[in-house]
Protein backbone atom coordinates (compact mmCIF):
# COMPACT_ATOMS: atom_id res chain seq x y z
CA UNK A 1 0.00 0.00 0.00
CA UNK A 2 2.64 2.54 1.22
CA UNK A 3 4.74 1.25 -2.10
CA UNK A 4 1.75 2.34 -4.53
CA UNK A 5 0.82 5.51 -2.61
CA UNK A 6 4.41 6.80 -2.72
CA UNK A 7 5.37 5.96 -6.82
CA UNK A 8 1.70 7.17 -7.66
CA UNK A 9 3.31 10.56 -6.15
CA UNK A 10 6.68 10.05 -8.25
CA UNK A 11 4.84 9.78 -10.86
CA UNK A 12 2.63 13.04 -10.53
CA UNK A 13 6.11 15.08 -9.33
CA UNK A 14 7.92 13.13 -12.17
CA UNK A 15 5.80 14.72 -14.93
CA UNK A 16 5.61 18.21 -13.35
CA UNK A 17 9.06 18.27 -13.67
CA UNK A 18 9.24 16.56 -17.26
CA UNK A 19 6.71 19.25 -17.60
CA UNK A 20 8.83 22.14 -16.36
CA UNK A 21 11.90 20.80 -18.47
CA UNK A 22 10.11 20.94 -21.27
CA UNK A 23 8.95 25.08 -20.57
CA UNK A 24 12.50 26.00 -19.72
CA UNK A 25 14.28 24.28 -22.83
CA UNK A 26 11.35 25.84 -25.13
CA UNK A 27 11.82 29.39 -23.34
CA UNK A 28 13.64 32.49 -24.82
CA UNK A 29 14.60 35.59 -23.28
CA UNK A 30 12.90 38.28 -24.50
CA UNK A 31 13.96 41.35 -26.21
CA UNK A 32 10.80 43.27 -26.41
CA UNK A 33 8.07 44.74 -24.51
CA UNK A 34 4.55 43.21 -26.01
CA UNK A 35 1.96 45.56 -27.37
CA UNK A 36 0.22 46.17 -23.76
CA UNK A 37 3.25 46.84 -22.18
CA UNK A 38 4.81 49.17 -24.58
CA UNK A 39 1.21 51.18 -24.28
CA UNK A 40 1.90 51.45 -20.53
CA UNK A 41 5.63 52.65 -21.51
CA UNK A 42 4.86 54.86 -23.98
CA UNK A 43 1.15 56.78 -23.07
CA UNK A 44 1.43 55.99 -19.02
CA UNK A 45 3.17 58.88 -18.85
CA UNK A 46 0.88 61.63 -20.20
CA UNK A 47 -2.25 59.57 -19.76
CA UNK A 48 -1.42 59.43 -16.03
CA UNK A 49 1.73 60.86 -14.60
CA UNK A 50 2.40 58.94 -12.98
CA UNK A 51 6.45 58.00 -12.50
CA UNK A 52 6.40 55.04 -11.21
CA UNK A 53 4.76 52.78 -13.90
CA UNK A 54 3.97 49.43 -11.56
CA UNK A 55 1.89 52.46 -9.54
CA UNK A 56 -0.02 53.44 -12.57
CA UNK A 57 -1.02 49.91 -13.30
CA UNK A 58 -2.20 49.12 -9.95
CA UNK A 59 -4.22 52.22 -9.30
CA UNK A 60 -5.24 53.41 -12.58
CA UNK A 61 -5.24 51.02 -15.57
CA UNK A 62 -5.88 47.85 -12.79
CA UNK A 63 -7.63 49.77 -10.24
CA UNK A 64 -10.57 47.59 -10.23
CA UNK A 65 -8.28 44.29 -9.43
CA UNK A 66 -7.29 46.54 -6.95
CA UNK A 67 -10.48 47.33 -4.94
CA UNK A 68 -11.31 43.39 -5.62
CA UNK A 69 -7.96 42.74 -3.94
CA UNK A 70 -8.67 45.05 -0.92
CA UNK A 71 -11.94 43.19 -1.01
CA UNK A 72 -10.82 39.87 -0.60
CA UNK A 73 -8.76 41.10 2.29
CA UNK A 74 -11.10 42.35 4.52
CA UNK A 75 -13.08 39.27 3.65
CA UNK A 76 -10.05 36.50 5.03
CA UNK A 77 -9.86 39.59 7.96
CA UNK A 78 -14.05 38.89 8.89
CA UNK A 79 -13.55 35.27 8.60
CA UNK A 80 -10.72 34.91 10.87
CA UNK A 81 -12.29 37.02 13.16
CA UNK A 82 -15.56 34.89 13.46
CA UNK A 83 -13.47 31.60 13.41
CA UNK A 84 -11.22 32.89 15.89
CA UNK A 85 -14.13 34.42 18.28
CA UNK A 86 -13.55 34.08 21.75
CA UNK A 87 -15.94 34.90 24.67
CA UNK A 88 -15.03 38.15 26.66
CA UNK A 89 -13.34 37.65 30.11
CA UNK A 90 -11.82 33.83 29.69
CA UNK A 91 -8.00 34.98 30.10
CA UNK A 92 -6.74 32.83 32.76
CA UNK A 93 -3.15 31.98 32.19
CA UNK A 94 -1.21 35.48 32.95
CA UNK A 95 1.03 36.60 29.80
CA UNK A 96 4.49 37.39 31.09
CA UNK A 97 5.21 41.35 31.16
CA UNK A 98 7.80 43.03 28.72
CA UNK A 99 10.96 44.28 29.90
CA UNK A 100 11.03 47.60 30.38
CA UNK A 101 14.33 47.62 27.49
CA UNK A 102 11.43 46.58 25.41
CA UNK A 103 9.21 49.14 26.00
CA UNK A 104 11.39 52.12 26.18
CA UNK A 105 12.92 50.88 22.87
CA UNK A 106 9.21 50.35 21.10
CA UNK A 107 8.34 53.81 22.35
CA UNK A 108 11.28 55.21 20.13
CA UNK A 109 10.95 53.02 16.78
CA UNK A 110 7.68 52.86 16.80
CA UNK A 111 7.01 56.71 15.70
CA UNK A 112 9.70 55.87 13.49
CA UNK A 113 8.75 52.84 11.63
CA UNK A 114 5.30 54.58 11.36
CA UNK A 115 6.45 57.14 9.95
CA UNK A 116 8.86 55.41 7.00
CA UNK A 117 5.70 53.45 5.92
CA UNK A 118 3.99 56.79 5.69
CA UNK A 119 6.25 58.12 3.77
CA UNK A 120 6.40 55.08 1.39
CA UNK A 121 2.73 55.09 0.78
CA UNK A 122 2.29 58.77 0.07
CA UNK A 123 5.73 58.52 -1.78
CA UNK A 124 4.50 55.39 -3.97
CA UNK A 125 4.14 57.27 -7.64
CA UNK A 126 7.53 58.54 -7.44
CA UNK A 127 9.73 55.87 -6.07
CA UNK A 128 9.26 52.30 -5.43
CA UNK A 129 6.64 51.59 -2.83
CA UNK A 130 3.34 51.68 -2.20
CA UNK A 131 0.08 50.94 -0.53
CA UNK A 132 0.38 47.41 -0.18
CA UNK A 133 4.26 48.19 1.22
CA UNK A 134 3.68 51.11 3.60
CA UNK A 135 0.61 48.62 4.81
CA UNK A 136 2.87 45.84 5.10
CA UNK A 137 5.20 48.30 7.55
CA UNK A 138 2.34 49.82 9.38
CA UNK A 139 0.93 46.29 10.40
CA UNK A 140 4.81 44.83 11.56
CA UNK A 141 4.84 48.26 13.56
CA UNK A 142 1.75 46.49 15.23
CA UNK A 143 3.49 43.67 15.75
CA UNK A 144 6.28 45.71 18.09
CA UNK A 145 3.64 47.36 19.51
CA UNK A 146 1.50 43.98 20.69
CA UNK A 147 4.68 42.62 21.82
CA UNK A 148 5.48 45.35 23.78
CA UNK A 149 2.44 46.04 25.84
CA UNK A 150 1.78 42.43 26.24
CA UNK A 151 -0.29 42.11 29.34
CA UNK A 152 -3.37 44.57 28.04
CA UNK A 153 -6.12 43.64 25.33
CA UNK A 154 -6.44 46.44 22.91
CA UNK A 155 -10.19 46.99 21.17
CA UNK A 156 -10.92 46.78 17.58
CA UNK A 157 -12.07 50.20 17.14
CA UNK A 158 -9.59 52.31 15.43
CA UNK A 159 -8.57 49.46 12.99
CA UNK A 160 -12.16 48.92 12.42
CA UNK A 161 -13.12 52.57 11.77
CA UNK A 162 -9.87 53.21 9.85
CA UNK A 163 -10.17 50.11 8.08
CA UNK A 164 -14.26 51.62 6.98
CA UNK A 165 -13.07 54.78 6.33
CA UNK A 166 -10.38 54.58 3.84
CA UNK A 167 -12.35 51.95 2.16
CA UNK A 168 -15.50 53.94 1.76
CA UNK A 169 -13.25 57.11 0.74
CA UNK A 170 -11.48 55.02 -1.97
CA UNK A 171 -14.85 54.11 -3.48
CA UNK A 172 -16.23 57.59 -3.88
CA UNK A 173 -12.87 58.80 -5.01
CA UNK A 174 -14.16 55.97 -7.37
CA UNK A 175 -17.44 57.14 -8.09
CA UNK A 176 -16.40 60.80 -8.69
CA UNK A 177 -14.29 59.76 -11.01
CA UNK A 178 -17.47 58.71 -13.05
CA UNK A 179 -18.86 62.14 -12.49
CA UNK A 180 -16.00 64.61 -13.09
CA UNK A 181 -13.45 62.42 -15.40
CA UNK A 182 -13.45 59.46 -17.87
CA UNK A 183 -14.67 56.40 -15.64
CA UNK A 184 -14.49 54.67 -12.44
CA UNK A 185 -11.48 55.16 -10.60
CA UNK A 186 -10.03 57.73 -13.06
CA UNK A 187 -7.39 59.66 -11.64
CA UNK A 188 -7.66 63.06 -13.90
CA UNK A 189 -10.24 64.85 -11.39
CA UNK A 190 -7.24 67.19 -10.21
CA UNK A 191 -5.17 68.14 -13.29
CA UNK A 192 -1.87 66.15 -14.08
CA UNK A 193 0.77 68.81 -12.41
CA UNK A 194 3.91 68.75 -12.90
CA UNK A 195 5.71 65.78 -13.26
CA UNK A 196 7.79 64.21 -10.61
CA UNK A 197 6.34 66.46 -7.54
CA UNK A 198 4.78 65.37 -4.89
CA UNK A 199 1.33 66.75 -5.83
CA UNK A 200 1.28 65.64 -9.05
CA UNK A 201 -0.72 62.35 -10.87
CA UNK A 202 -3.95 63.41 -10.00
CA UNK A 203 -5.42 61.36 -7.58
CA UNK A 204 -3.08 58.65 -7.37
CA UNK A 205 -1.15 59.49 -4.19
CA UNK A 206 -4.88 59.99 -2.62
CA UNK A 207 -6.09 56.50 -3.52
CA UNK A 208 -2.44 54.77 -2.64
CA UNK A 209 -2.53 56.30 0.83
CA UNK A 210 -5.63 55.00 1.36
CA UNK A 211 -5.26 51.42 0.04
CA UNK A 212 -2.26 51.72 2.31
CA UNK A 213 -4.18 52.61 5.64
CA UNK A 214 -6.84 49.97 4.69
CA UNK A 215 -4.13 47.17 3.72
CA UNK A 216 -2.22 47.93 7.17
CA UNK A 217 -5.55 48.10 9.22
CA UNK A 218 -6.43 44.76 7.62
CA UNK A 219 -3.59 42.93 8.10
CA UNK A 220 -2.88 44.51 11.75
CA UNK A 221 -6.64 43.07 12.37
CA UNK A 222 -5.44 39.56 11.77
CA UNK A 223 -2.78 40.03 13.37
CA UNK A 224 -4.03 40.94 16.53
CA UNK A 225 -6.76 37.84 16.07
CA UNK A 226 -4.07 35.83 16.28
CA UNK A 227 -2.51 37.70 19.63
CA UNK A 228 -5.78 37.30 21.06
CA UNK A 229 -6.00 33.85 21.46
CA UNK A 230 -2.65 33.24 22.92
CA UNK A 231 -3.91 33.98 26.94
CA UNK A 232 -7.20 32.19 26.26
CA UNK A 233 -8.66 28.96 26.98
CA UNK A 234 -9.66 26.71 24.18
CA UNK A 235 -13.52 25.89 24.51
CA UNK B 1 37.80 62.77 -4.53
CA UNK B 2 39.30 59.96 -5.27
CA UNK B 3 40.90 59.82 -2.03
CA UNK B 4 37.30 59.49 -0.64
CA UNK B 5 36.40 56.87 -2.79
CA UNK B 6 39.35 54.71 -1.55
CA UNK B 7 38.51 55.67 2.17
CA UNK B 8 35.40 54.48 1.79
CA UNK B 9 36.25 51.31 0.25
CA UNK B 10 38.77 50.34 2.83
CA UNK B 11 36.32 51.04 5.71
CA UNK B 12 33.13 49.28 3.91
CA UNK B 13 36.26 45.77 3.44
CA UNK B 14 36.80 46.24 7.24
CA UNK B 15 33.14 46.46 7.88
CA UNK B 16 32.51 43.50 5.88
CA UNK B 17 35.50 41.53 8.13
CA UNK B 18 33.27 42.59 11.20
CA UNK B 19 30.06 40.53 9.40
CA UNK B 20 32.61 37.67 8.52
CA UNK B 21 33.77 37.38 12.18
CA UNK B 22 29.84 37.66 13.13
CA UNK B 23 29.18 34.69 11.30
CA UNK B 24 32.14 32.63 12.23
CA UNK B 25 30.93 33.65 15.86
CA UNK B 26 27.46 32.26 15.63
CA UNK B 27 29.38 28.73 14.67
CA UNK B 28 31.87 28.67 17.02
CA UNK B 29 30.23 29.84 20.01
CA UNK B 30 28.68 26.55 22.67
CA UNK B 31 25.13 27.97 23.41
CA UNK B 32 22.57 30.65 22.63
CA UNK B 33 23.77 33.70 24.94
CA UNK B 34 26.90 33.85 23.54
CA UNK B 35 25.73 33.76 20.32
CA UNK B 36 23.72 36.03 20.65
CA UNK B 37 26.50 38.56 21.88
CA UNK B 38 28.91 37.31 19.30
CA UNK B 39 26.49 37.89 16.35
CA UNK B 40 24.73 41.34 17.65
CA UNK B 41 28.19 43.31 18.76
CA UNK B 42 30.04 42.36 15.95
CA UNK B 43 27.08 42.95 12.75
CA UNK B 44 26.15 45.87 14.32
CA UNK B 45 29.72 47.42 14.48
CA UNK B 46 29.86 45.54 10.81
CA UNK B 47 26.89 47.41 9.26
CA UNK B 48 27.55 50.69 10.94
CA UNK B 49 31.19 50.41 9.35
CA UNK B 50 29.48 49.12 5.75
CA UNK B 51 27.08 52.46 5.48
CA UNK B 52 29.36 54.69 6.84
CA UNK B 53 31.92 53.42 3.45
CA UNK B 54 28.69 53.85 1.37
CA UNK B 55 28.41 57.45 2.54
CA UNK B 56 31.86 58.16 1.75
CA UNK B 57 32.15 56.71 -1.24
CA UNK B 58 28.75 58.73 -2.34
CA UNK B 59 28.95 61.72 -0.38
CA UNK B 60 25.78 62.58 -1.60
CA UNK B 61 23.38 60.09 0.53
CA UNK B 62 25.88 60.86 3.42
CA UNK B 63 22.65 62.63 5.30
CA UNK B 64 20.39 58.87 4.86
CA UNK B 65 22.95 56.72 6.02
CA UNK B 66 23.52 58.66 9.50
CA UNK B 67 19.89 58.02 10.22
CA UNK B 68 20.16 54.71 8.94
CA UNK B 69 23.41 54.32 11.43
CA UNK B 70 20.78 56.10 14.23
CA UNK B 71 18.08 53.35 13.59
CA UNK B 72 20.71 50.25 13.80
CA UNK B 73 21.68 51.82 17.16
CA UNK B 74 18.32 51.36 18.59
CA UNK B 75 17.22 48.88 17.15
CA UNK B 76 19.74 46.25 16.77
CA UNK B 77 20.47 45.76 20.90
CA UNK B 78 16.52 45.71 21.32
CA UNK B 79 16.12 42.81 19.61
CA UNK B 80 18.87 40.97 20.18
CA UNK B 81 17.90 41.63 24.27
CA UNK B 82 14.42 40.18 23.16
CA UNK B 83 15.48 36.82 21.54
CA UNK B 84 18.07 36.51 25.07
CA UNK B 85 14.90 37.24 27.48
CA UNK B 86 12.67 34.83 25.46
CA UNK B 87 15.28 32.25 25.38
CA UNK B 88 16.02 32.28 29.28
CA UNK B 89 11.96 32.20 29.68
CA UNK B 90 11.99 29.40 27.65
CA UNK B 91 13.84 27.38 30.09
CA UNK B 92 17.07 27.19 28.36
CA UNK B 93 20.22 27.00 30.34
CA UNK B 94 23.65 28.52 29.67
CA UNK B 95 26.04 25.79 28.55
CA UNK B 96 28.25 24.19 31.27
CA UNK B 97 31.62 26.78 31.00
CA UNK B 98 29.23 29.80 32.12
CA UNK B 99 29.83 29.51 35.86
CA UNK B 100 27.80 32.37 36.84
CA UNK B 101 23.87 33.02 36.42
CA UNK B 102 21.95 35.54 38.43
CA UNK B 103 18.69 34.98 36.86
CA UNK B 104 18.49 31.34 38.01
CA UNK B 105 16.26 32.50 41.12
CA UNK B 106 14.28 34.73 38.91
CA UNK B 107 13.23 31.83 36.32
CA UNK B 108 11.23 30.06 39.48
CA UNK B 109 8.96 33.10 39.89
CA UNK B 110 7.24 33.74 36.22
CA UNK B 111 4.31 32.71 35.81
CA UNK B 112 5.06 30.46 32.47
CA UNK B 113 7.77 27.58 34.68
CA UNK B 114 5.08 27.85 37.40
CA UNK B 115 2.62 26.29 35.51
CA UNK B 116 4.35 23.58 33.47
CA UNK B 117 5.97 22.55 37.09
CA UNK B 118 2.69 21.26 37.93
CA UNK C 1 25.67 30.88 -23.20
CA UNK C 2 21.78 29.97 -22.35
CA UNK C 3 23.02 29.17 -18.53
CA UNK C 4 24.51 31.93 -17.36
CA UNK C 5 21.99 34.24 -17.93
CA UNK C 6 20.48 35.94 -14.48
CA UNK C 7 16.37 34.76 -15.61
CA UNK C 8 17.71 31.73 -17.24
CA UNK C 9 18.97 30.92 -13.11
CA UNK C 10 16.00 32.03 -11.68
CA UNK C 11 13.34 30.37 -13.71
CA UNK C 12 15.66 27.39 -12.92
CA UNK C 13 15.40 28.20 -9.21
CA UNK C 14 12.06 28.79 -9.27
CA UNK C 15 10.98 25.46 -11.44
CA UNK C 16 12.70 23.56 -8.74
CA UNK C 17 11.23 25.49 -5.50
CA UNK C 18 7.79 24.50 -7.39
CA UNK C 19 8.17 20.79 -7.81
CA UNK C 20 9.55 20.86 -4.13
CA UNK C 21 6.48 22.72 -2.55
CA UNK C 22 4.32 20.58 -4.43
CA UNK C 23 5.95 17.19 -3.15
CA UNK C 24 6.12 18.94 0.29
CA UNK C 25 2.25 19.33 -0.64
CA UNK C 26 0.91 15.70 -1.72
CA UNK C 27 3.67 13.88 0.34
CA UNK C 28 3.58 15.29 3.64
CA UNK C 29 1.22 14.69 6.43
CA UNK C 30 1.19 17.31 8.96
CA UNK C 31 -1.13 20.14 8.59
CA UNK C 32 1.21 22.77 9.19
CA UNK C 33 3.96 21.68 6.88
CA UNK C 34 1.67 21.27 3.96
CA UNK C 35 0.71 25.20 4.80
CA UNK C 36 4.53 25.55 4.81
CA UNK C 37 4.97 23.68 1.50
CA UNK C 38 2.27 25.85 -0.13
CA UNK C 39 4.06 29.20 0.89
CA UNK C 40 7.02 27.59 -0.66
CA UNK C 41 4.77 27.62 -4.05
CA UNK C 42 3.81 30.63 -3.93
CA UNK C 43 7.06 32.20 -3.13
CA UNK C 44 8.35 29.79 -6.62
CA UNK C 45 5.25 31.19 -8.84
CA UNK C 46 5.92 35.40 -7.81
CA UNK C 47 9.71 34.22 -8.86
CA UNK C 48 8.41 32.34 -12.15
CA UNK C 49 6.35 35.35 -12.87
CA UNK C 50 9.07 38.39 -12.14
CA UNK C 51 11.95 35.94 -14.32
CA UNK C 52 9.34 35.98 -17.31
CA UNK C 53 9.24 40.07 -17.00
CA UNK C 54 12.69 40.57 -17.13
CA UNK C 55 14.43 41.40 -20.56
CA UNK C 56 18.18 42.11 -20.54
CA UNK C 57 20.28 45.17 -19.62
CA UNK C 58 17.14 47.30 -18.70
CA UNK C 59 16.63 49.28 -15.74
CA UNK C 60 13.38 49.16 -13.41
CA UNK C 61 9.48 50.33 -14.60
CA UNK C 62 10.24 53.73 -12.91
CA UNK C 63 10.59 56.64 -15.39
CA UNK C 64 13.33 58.89 -13.52
CA UNK C 65 16.51 60.88 -14.51
CA UNK C 66 18.18 57.56 -15.82
CA UNK C 67 15.09 57.22 -17.89
CA UNK C 68 15.06 58.75 -21.69
CA UNK C 69 11.22 59.70 -21.61
CA UNK C 70 10.45 59.67 -25.32
CA UNK C 71 12.36 56.34 -25.85
CA UNK C 72 10.96 54.42 -22.16
CA UNK C 73 10.08 51.45 -23.93
CA UNK C 74 13.13 50.20 -24.72
CA UNK C 75 14.90 50.79 -21.76
CA UNK C 76 12.30 49.37 -19.04
CA UNK C 77 11.46 45.95 -18.39
CA UNK C 78 7.98 44.63 -18.48
CA UNK C 79 5.90 46.23 -15.56
CA UNK C 80 2.90 44.02 -16.23
CA UNK C 81 3.97 41.25 -14.18
CA UNK C 82 5.24 42.95 -11.25
CA UNK C 83 1.93 44.81 -11.22
CA UNK C 84 0.74 41.17 -10.77
CA UNK C 85 2.63 39.60 -8.41
CA UNK C 86 2.67 42.85 -5.93
CA UNK C 87 -1.70 42.03 -5.40
CA UNK C 88 -0.47 38.20 -5.60
CA UNK C 89 1.84 38.35 -2.46
CA UNK C 90 0.11 40.19 -0.52
CA UNK C 91 -3.30 37.67 -1.35
CA UNK C 92 -1.21 35.06 -0.31
CA UNK C 93 -0.74 36.37 3.11
CA UNK C 94 -4.54 36.55 3.28
CA UNK C 95 -4.61 32.99 2.29
CA UNK C 96 -1.69 31.37 4.66
CA UNK C 97 -3.45 33.20 7.49
CA UNK C 98 -6.81 31.39 6.32
CA UNK C 99 -5.43 27.77 5.93
CA UNK C 100 -3.70 28.64 9.59
CA UNK C 101 -7.33 29.58 11.24
CA UNK C 102 -8.68 26.00 9.75
CA UNK C 103 -5.57 24.30 10.59
CA UNK C 104 -5.82 25.16 14.33
CA UNK C 105 -9.74 24.92 14.44
CA UNK C 106 -8.95 21.32 13.11
CA UNK C 107 -6.67 21.17 16.23
CA UNK C 108 -8.81 21.87 18.90
CA UNK C 109 -11.70 19.71 17.65
CA UNK C 110 -9.60 16.46 17.34
CA UNK C 111 -6.14 17.49 19.23
CA UNK C 112 -3.76 16.04 16.38
CA UNK C 113 -2.48 17.81 13.13
CA UNK C 114 -1.94 13.79 11.17
CA UNK C 115 -3.88 14.42 7.92
CA UNK C 116 -4.74 10.74 8.64
CA UNK C 117 -6.69 11.28 11.53
CA UNK C 118 -9.87 13.02 9.88
CA UNK C 119 -11.95 10.78 8.17
CA UNK C 120 -15.06 12.44 8.23
CA UNK C 121 -15.55 13.01 4.74
CA UNK C 122 -13.59 9.95 3.42
CA UNK C 123 -16.01 7.06 2.37
CA UNK D 1 29.44 38.37 -13.66
CA UNK D 2 29.52 38.71 -9.74
CA UNK D 3 25.37 39.14 -10.78
CA UNK D 4 25.49 35.41 -11.53
CA UNK D 5 27.45 34.03 -9.20
CA UNK D 6 25.47 36.58 -6.15
CA UNK D 7 21.94 34.60 -7.98
CA UNK D 8 23.68 31.18 -8.14
CA UNK D 9 24.77 30.92 -4.43
CA UNK D 10 21.12 32.93 -3.48
CA UNK D 11 19.04 30.18 -5.62
CA UNK D 12 21.47 26.95 -3.93
CA UNK D 13 20.24 28.62 -0.40
CA UNK D 14 16.92 28.47 -1.94
CA UNK D 15 16.62 25.09 -2.67
CA UNK D 16 18.63 23.35 0.29
CA UNK D 17 16.22 25.58 2.57
CA UNK D 18 13.12 24.47 0.93
CA UNK D 19 14.23 20.56 1.30
CA UNK D 20 14.55 21.63 5.08
CA UNK D 21 11.38 22.95 5.56
CA UNK D 22 9.81 20.05 4.51
CA UNK D 23 11.50 17.28 5.98
CA UNK D 24 12.47 18.91 9.16
CA UNK D 25 11.20 17.48 12.23
CA UNK D 26 10.88 20.54 14.53
CA UNK D 27 8.27 22.64 13.01
CA UNK D 28 10.09 26.28 13.75
CA UNK D 29 12.59 25.54 12.31
CA UNK D 30 11.00 24.62 8.94
CA UNK D 31 8.49 27.65 9.47
CA UNK D 32 12.52 30.05 10.02
CA UNK D 33 13.40 27.82 6.58
CA UNK D 34 10.53 29.31 4.61
CA UNK D 35 11.06 32.69 6.00
CA UNK D 36 14.09 32.50 4.92
CA UNK D 37 13.43 31.29 1.01
CA UNK D 38 10.85 34.68 1.10
CA UNK D 39 14.04 37.14 2.07
CA UNK D 40 16.07 35.41 -0.73
CA UNK D 41 13.46 35.76 -3.39
CA UNK D 42 13.40 39.53 -2.53
CA UNK D 43 17.45 40.46 -3.37
CA UNK D 44 16.47 37.93 -6.20
CA UNK D 45 13.69 40.76 -7.58
CA UNK D 46 16.36 43.40 -6.92
CA UNK D 47 18.76 41.99 -9.06
CA UNK D 48 15.50 41.45 -11.67
CA UNK D 49 15.00 45.27 -11.43
CA UNK D 50 11.73 45.09 -9.65
CA UNK D 51 12.12 46.68 -6.82
CA UNK D 52 8.11 47.51 -5.77
CA UNK D 53 8.14 43.36 -5.78
CA UNK D 54 11.23 42.82 -3.19
CA UNK D 55 9.50 45.57 -0.52
CA UNK D 56 6.44 43.87 -0.67
CA UNK D 57 8.16 40.04 -0.37
CA UNK D 58 10.68 41.34 2.32
CA UNK D 59 8.37 43.11 4.34
CA UNK D 60 5.10 40.41 3.75
CA UNK D 61 7.04 37.46 2.96
CA UNK D 62 9.52 37.36 5.55
CA UNK D 63 7.97 39.03 8.43
CA UNK D 64 4.09 39.11 8.67
CA UNK D 65 3.64 35.25 7.32
CA UNK D 66 6.49 34.27 9.69
CA UNK D 67 5.42 35.97 13.00
CA UNK D 68 1.34 34.74 12.10
CA UNK D 69 2.73 31.29 11.86
CA UNK D 70 4.81 31.55 15.19
CA UNK D 71 1.43 32.54 17.09
CA UNK D 72 -0.22 28.86 15.41
CA UNK D 73 2.27 27.36 16.87
CA UNK D 74 2.62 28.60 20.42
CA UNK D 75 -0.80 27.97 20.80
CA UNK D 76 -0.52 24.53 19.74
CA UNK D 77 1.79 24.05 21.96
CA UNK D 78 -0.12 25.05 24.68
CA UNK D 79 -3.09 23.31 24.32
CA UNK D 80 -0.34 20.42 23.45
CA UNK D 81 0.91 20.71 27.30
CA UNK D 82 -2.50 21.08 28.80
CA UNK D 83 -3.76 17.67 27.57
Amino acid sequence: MKILRSSALLIVVGFMAWMMFNLYVTYDSRTELNDVAAYYAEEGLSEVGAANLVTSIVVTYRGLDTLGEVTILFLTAAIIGLLLKTEKGTRTTPVRESSEFLMTGARILIPVITMIGVYIFINGHLSPGGGFQGGAILASTFILLLMSISNKKIGHRLLDYTEAISGLSFILIGVLGIILAAGFLDNKIFSLGTFGTLLSAGTIPIIYSLVGLKVGAELSNIILEFNQIQGDEDH
Amino acid sequence: MEHLKIAGAIITLIGSLFVLFAAIGLLRMPDIYNRIQAGTKASTLGSILTLLGIGLYHPDWLLKIMLLIVFIVISNPVSSHVLGRAAHFAGILPSEKTHTNKLKEDTLETPTTKEEKK
Amino acid sequence: MKLFEIEYISLIAGFILLIVGLWGIISQRNIIKMIISFSILDTSVHLLLVAVGYIRNRTAPIIDSSVNKLNAANEITDPLPQALVLTAIVIGVGITALLLTYALKLFRQNSSLEINQYKSLKW
Amino acid sequence: MIHVIIIILLSVVMIVMAFVAIHHKNLQVAVIASGIISLFASVIYIFLAAPDVAITEASIGSVITVSIFFYVLNKIRHEDIKK
